[in-house]
């Protein structure tokens, strides 16, 4: 196949492409993982923290949520287009999330 | 940007007549086009499906901030062994997802098949255990609209097993009865994903036969890769549901 | 205006290419089951044509309901429901598919050079969901109809209403994911389906607006199903999420709802304004002015329009402190609209441009925007908010977006694209008087109600103080007028199909990629794959390029 | 003339004599409202003639015949950066000058005359403090500052006046507020403008406005007899709120003479300012307002006091300054010969309503 194909020359995202394969290795590193945190996780809703018990429940669900995406979701070698998706994604259900409570929260500040 | 050289390709007949594999669609022009094309679609439907879930996790942490105290005692009713055991059966189930994407990936029929009743019989686990978590509440007439009750919460010492380990303090009438928000949100969010889950163990029973015919090891993965995507999204859901419902202050009430 | 674009082949021979589309197929399963894009453009232009008749029949029944200051047509009720499914019927059925399911489902994939969308089922089934989505709706009104209005507003929406609220809302939720998927096969489409040599900045302005509202349908209305879902399980079972007795917050309603409902106006006018860049360019035979501010402009809209959607809320006791914010960055939204108005104004400039039906629609749609646009920013801003929220004001002022600049788009690309999509013309005197009655029309009826707005007359009103009642004639006045613009190119149109001028293949001189093929198209769009080797809109390419067939066939 | 048609003509004659742009201006902030609507309408008027000259000018002028060869022009950053800058700055100044307004509208000052209303379908229940009432109308003076506080029984409601440019959504669960300050007597009208149901069209009134004599005129002439504080006061001992709220050295509730506007502790640490909205929480929802140093024992009074009684308990706690009464009548009750309603029952028998004229210390 030395003939130039049309759609290399497209976006580089279409180029750039070639099919990674993840070794089973690293998806039981990964499951390994998981499960350690999901210890942990109930582990420290046991410890009395204050404020910290929700900062580091959701922490850890951050951080496993995260390996998820990046290894069993191969978004870490995928494309920058998929990467891109994903941030999206985050980036509007943090808008979501960030300018409703932003009206919940300042509405305690003020006597309206 | 817009005054970049033109690009002009003289594409050789030749090239446009490659012989196509059977399972490539007529409007694409490489098996690599198609993939990829597939791979983006199903990564738009999951922002799709975060986006569905945001409503959701909005409403919980508005609630979770006005009634906390509800929150913390609506939590102390899901039973957390379940709910980790139920985390752990999902994060091995996808285990078993991404290994049979592997084993299609590196063409191992029997392989795939394997890992896909695993993954389907850890599925139906889920939702066993989910079951059984929702007879309980069933039982306790802790269900939002039927028949709800609040004795647990205005008189903790009524439900022993649970008093027992958290000591929890009655809640005033008008705190208890935000109880029944944080199940209603409890219902709705399980039982949305539930959902996902039904419809993914579906889609995976039809799998396991095609896989068996050989249909996902002849070198076309994308069904299988993007069903995998689907699964671990799910999987994603489930890891931030289980330390928000479940995990709210599980410490002993000093 | 003695001369015009249009170059229609010699008529004693012209033929309409005898494989095309239309005529691959026979039979009704052949349309049924079709994944070609082109015609289920064509199930859709079909569809929602219908569905804008059923709600433009409620609209005239509102005008005429109006005509008086009692309810006396209509009781209280009877209004409640038609202005209802007249919005529902409206923004759901009509406007979020009006100009992608129907044009940009038929242009994109050729505009891009592919041989159909990246999805096709998922294209046909987003076309039944439709489908079924409408039926449900027809089979609410049949049941008595629903009185929510089109927002759902809760509570009254889950406990004071015991009409149809349920089917509505899974009849709006289907529709929905009909949006969605068409949204999405669109962004997969313009990603990964685009021609060699076809780069992101060579993409006609129709296929950047079109991107940037399939970013707002995919992100945007999954929020509107939850929060449908959490209506409907309000209504079966209680939940309480959005109920003040059990501690839920109806304001919570209000931010999920808006949430989709505010990028779903942009979702409604930015295909259209798509439209408009075409139309402006091919008649004015020039480059649209500012390519890349008019492309990013669609952008910013879509980005900007998720942190706006709290100036529906702005008197209904949200934190003053996040009205501010919201109200700053509604301001700031304002901005890429200015300047695509601009933008196609300065197109104009040093064109040759002629005034052919889609230009004058084009022309109206300018107008009325502009008036649409810079009256919203009275409502942007939040002390004037005050006074003129849920007034007439509002009433006119989204009609003016949605009516005099969406429909307006809407029609200027039917007529546009009418001569590629079935290969004839429509008599072009007839289409240009319908024009100008649309837009004569259209103000009348519209612009009467800025005023009995900022008199204070509040919107879903059945009956109102006799004051107001002269505006209101003169508004449904107008709204006859702008009926009659209305059924008029559905008659023409459809003469056209059968005994309308023969096209050819590029009767505007355009230089979209879609005008370079026949018209009708074939089923796969292209013989070979087609090579851009040309910036968007380059006239003197196309020039050369006729002039390279003149001597080839001569 | 006489081929005109004498409907049409005097329907003509009707809109020329009766044409308004805007409604009257009957309130104080109606003329800075007005003055930055009609800014908007000359700036909008400025774009939309700029757009409407270029575009026709431009067709005259490169229109096919005048001009048959397009000349391709890129574009240019000068110009687009104009069009860019000019418009945002113009919007930032709506921005800035309409939330000024905004929160002037919002912003009740503190001297403000506070009457209540209660939104329902398909009426508005006006309750001013002196204890008159009134359905779908609002009698208020000239030149004094009238705060609303609003609360609708059911779904969202809108009470909006135009002539006043004032707009305040009613919400169930939650008071809202608004004010302003009336300038011209006469009648104007008052609209919900939120879709609440079938006869939303029906939940219209009238807004009197009457000079500050023919104001207490009207408010001795409909009074009902009892003020809403006397009404709260009454209530306050019928659901025995004095048995905690007594202000004794040894009471399980907090007292509540002068907590209005106070600033309070509350037992999950943080401070609140008592309020209206505060108050009315704190009865309906006490477990999430208790105050430092109290057990949260008291009992949820959600489903068992309308919003009108709800309204006359607040009504009655604003202006409550001693304990003095309250110890009264807890006296009273205890000294029954029955002896039959202990502190913890209700007995409302034994309501001072009674005695008005009393050591007053609930204001008229």
């Amino acid at each position: 196949m030395s003939q130039p194909n049309p759609h290399a020359a497209r976006e580089p995202e279409h180029g750039e492409h070639e099919h990674h394969i993840v070794s089973p290795l690293v998806y039981l590193v990964i499951v390994g993982a998981l499960l350690v945190c999901t210890a942990l996780t109930v582990v420290a809703s046991f410890i009395e923290m204050g404020v910290f018990n929700p900062i580091v429940a959701i922490a850890i669900a951050v951080f496993k949520a995260t390996l998820v995406v990046l290894f069993f979701m191969h978004v870490k070698y995928s494309t920058k287009l998929t990467k891109l998706t994903v941030g999206c994604g985050l980036f509007t259900f943090i808008v979501l999330i960030g300018m409703t409570l932003a009206d919940y929260i300042s509405r305690a500040w003020g006597r309206w | 940007m817009s005054d970049s050289p033109a690009i002009i390709h003289d594409a050789p007949e030749a090239d446009a007549h490659r012989a196509h594999p059977a399972w490539q669609r007529h409007h694409f022009e490489t098996v690599e086009q198609q993939a990829d094309t597939t791979n983006f679609a199903m990564w738009l439907f999951l922002l799709t499906e975060i986006m569905f879930f945001g409503g959701l996790f909005t409403a919980y942490l508005i609630f979770r901030n006005w009634y906390y105290p509800a929150f913390v005692a609506g939590s102390h009713q899901l039973n957390i062994w379940w709910g980790t055991a139920n985390t752990g059966v999902l994060i091995v189930s996808s285990f078993t997802m991404a290994m049979g994407v592997w084993c299609a990936e590196t063409r191992k029929k029997n392989g795939l098949v394997l890992c896909l009743i695993l993954t389907f019989i850890l599925g139906l686990g889920f939702l066993g255990i989910k079951t059984i978590e929702y007879s309980e509440k069933i039982e306790k007439h802790h269900v939002p609209g039927f028949h709800y009750s609040l004795q647990s919460f205005l008189d903790p010492a009524s439900d022993p097993k649970i008093y027992k380990e958290y000591h929890d303090k009655p809640l005033g009438r008008d705190m208890a009865v935000h109880t029944e928000l944080y199940f209603s949100l409890y219902f709705a969010m399980t039982g949305m994903h539930a959902l996902h889950m039904i419809i993914g163990i579906a889609i995976l029973s039809v799998m396991i036969f095609r896989a068996r015919a050989g249909a996902y090891t002849t070198g076309h993965v994308t069904f299988v890769e993007n069903f995998g995507l689907y699964w671990h999204f799910v999987d994603i859901v489930w890891i931030f549901l289980f330390p928000l419902l479940y995990l709210i202050s599980r410490h002993a009430n000093p | 205006m003695s001369s015009t674009l249009v170059l229609l082949p010699d008529q004693a021979t012209a033929r309409i290419p005898k494989v095309n589309y239309l005529t691959k197929e026979n039979g009704i399963l052949s349309w049924l089951l079709t994944g070609d894009h082109k015609r289920i453009a064509m199930l859709y232009l079909v569809s929602i044509t219908f569905f804008f008749f059923i709600g433009g029949a409620l609209a005239g029944l509102i005008r005429l309901e109006l005509l008086t200051p009692q309810a006396d047509l209509m009781a209280n009720d009877t209004y409640n429901k038609v202005f209802s499914m007249h919005g529902i019927i409206m923004i759901f059925l009509f406007l979020v598919p009006s100009v992608p399911a129907t044009i940009g489902n038929f242009v994109i994939p050729i505009m891009v050079g592919a041989k159909d969308l990246a999805l096709p089922k998922i294209n046909l089934l987003s076309w039944y969901l439709y489908v079924a989505g409408g039926c449900l709706v027809l089979w609410t009104m049949m049941n008595g109809g629903v009185d929510t209005g089109w927002t759902f507003t809760t509570p009254l929406s889950t406990h004071y209403l015991n009409t149809n609220v349920l089917s509505t809302g899974i009849a709006v939720f289907i529709a929905g994911f009909s949006s969605i998927f068409t949204g999405l096969n669109f962004i997969v489409t313009i990603h990964k389906m685009r021609a060699p040599g076809m780069t992101w900045f060579r993409l006609p302005l129709f296929v950047w607006s079109n991107y940037a509202a399939s970013i707002l349908m995919v992100l945007g209305t999954p929020v509107l199903a939850i929060t449908l879902v959490l209506v409907a399980l309000e209504r079966t079972m209680g939940i309480g999420v959005f109920d003040p007795t059990k501690g839920g917050d109806p304001l919570l309603f209000q931010h999920l709802f808006w949430f989709y409902s505010h990028p779903a106006v942009y979702i409604m006018i930015l295909p259209g304004m798509g439209v408009i860049s075409e139309v402006i360019s091919t008649f004015s035979r020039k480059r649209v002015f500012g390519y890349t501010a008019v492309a990013f402009s669609s952008v910013a809209i879509a980005v900007f329009g998720f942190f706006v959607w709290e100036h529906h809320m702005f008197i209904m006791g949200v934190s003053n402190y996040s009205t501010l914010v919201f109200s700053l960055l509604t301001m700031l939204v304002a901005v890429p609209s200015a300047i695509k108005i601009f933008n196609w104004t300065f197109t104009l400039y040093k064109g040759s441009i002629t005034f052919e039906t889609p230009m004058l629609y084009a022309f109206g749609f300018m107008g009325l925007f502009t008036i649409g646009g810079l009256t919203g920013v009275f409502l942007g801003s939040t002390g004037t908010d005050i006074h003129l929220t849920e007034t007439y004001f509002i009433v006119a002022h989204f009609h003016f977006v949605m009516v005099g600049g969406m429909l307006m788009a809407f029609l200027s690309g039917i007529h546009f694209w009418w001569p590629k999509m079935t290969g004839r013309m429509y008599p072009e005197k007839i289409s240009q008087l319908a024009a100008l009655i649309t837009f004569i029309g259209f103000n009348l009826t519209f612009f009467p109600q800025f005023i009995l707005g900022t008199l204070g007359m509040p919107r879903r009103y059945a009956s109102y103080p006799p004051e107001f009642q002269i505006l209101n004639v003169f508004s449904t006045a107008g709204a006859t007028v702008l009926g009659v613009g209305y059924l008029l190119p559905i008659l023409y149109l459809t003469w056209s199909l059968k005994y309308g001028e023969i096209a050819g293949n590029n009767p505007w001189q355009a230089t979209g990629l879609e005008w370079q093929t026949q018209s009708p198209p074939l089923t796969e769009n292209f013989v070979e794959t087609p090579i851009m080797d040309h910036e968007a809109y380059d006239y003197e390419w196309l020039e050369k390029q006729m002039a390279k067939e003149v001597t080839s066939v001569g | 003339m006489s081929h005109i048609s004498p409907i049409l003509w005097q329907f003509l004659i009707k809109w020329l004599t009766n044409f308004q742009l805007y409604p009257p201006e009957a309130s104080k902030i109606a003329p800075q409202m007005d003055a930055l609507y009609f800014f908007m309408v000359l700036v909008s008027l400025v774009g939309l003639t700029i757009v409407i000259l270029l575009i026709t000018s431009f067709s005259i002028l490169y229109s096919r015949n005048r001009h048959p060869v397009a000349v391709q022009i890129e574009g240019s950053t000068l110009l687009e950066a104009t069009w860019t800058i000019i418009p945002l700055g113009l919007f930032l100044i709506m921005f800035v000058w309409g939330s000024l307004l905004y929160f002037r509208i919002y912003t009740p000052p503190a001297n403000a005359m506070n009457i209540y209303v209660v939104g329902k379908q398909w009426m508005w229940k006006a309750e001013h403090p002196g204890g008159q009432h009134e359905i779908n109308s609002l009698h208020v003076p000239t030149g004094r500052a009238v705060q609303l506080t609003l609360i609708s029984q059911d779904v969202f409601h809108s009470f909006s006046i135009p002539a006043f440019r004032v707009k305040r959504e009613a919400i169930p669960g939650r008071y809202t507020s608004v004010w302003f300050e009336a300038t011209t007597p006469g009648t104007y009208h008052l609209f919900c403008t939120q879709y609440c149901g079938t006869n939303h069209s029906a939940m219209i009134g009238d807004i009197v406005v009457l000079t500050p004599d023919d104001f207490k005129k009207w408010l001795d002439s409909s009074t009902s007899g009892m003020s809403l504080a006397q009404n709260g006061e009454r209530l306050f001992a019928s659901l025995s709120c004095n048995a905690c709220h007594n202000g004794r050295p040894d009471s399980r509730g907090p007292s509540l003479a002068n907590v209005y506007g106070s600033k309070l502790a509350l037992a999950g640490g943080g401070t609140a300012t008592a309020d209206e909205a505060y108050l009315r929480e704190s009865i309906l929802n006490p477990s999430q307002h208790v105050t430092e140093g109290y057990a949260p024992i008291m009992p949820t009074y959600q489903g068992q006091i309308s919003e009108d009684g709800v309204i006359s308990l607040v009504e009655y706690i604003k202006n409550l300054n001693s304990n003095y009464r309250v110890e009264q009548t807890l006296n009273t009750t205890d000294l029954l010969p029955e002896g039959a309603p202990s502190p913890g029952k209700a007995a409302p028998a034994a309501a001072p309503a009674a005695t008005p004229g009393g050591k007053g210390m609930v204001k008229p």
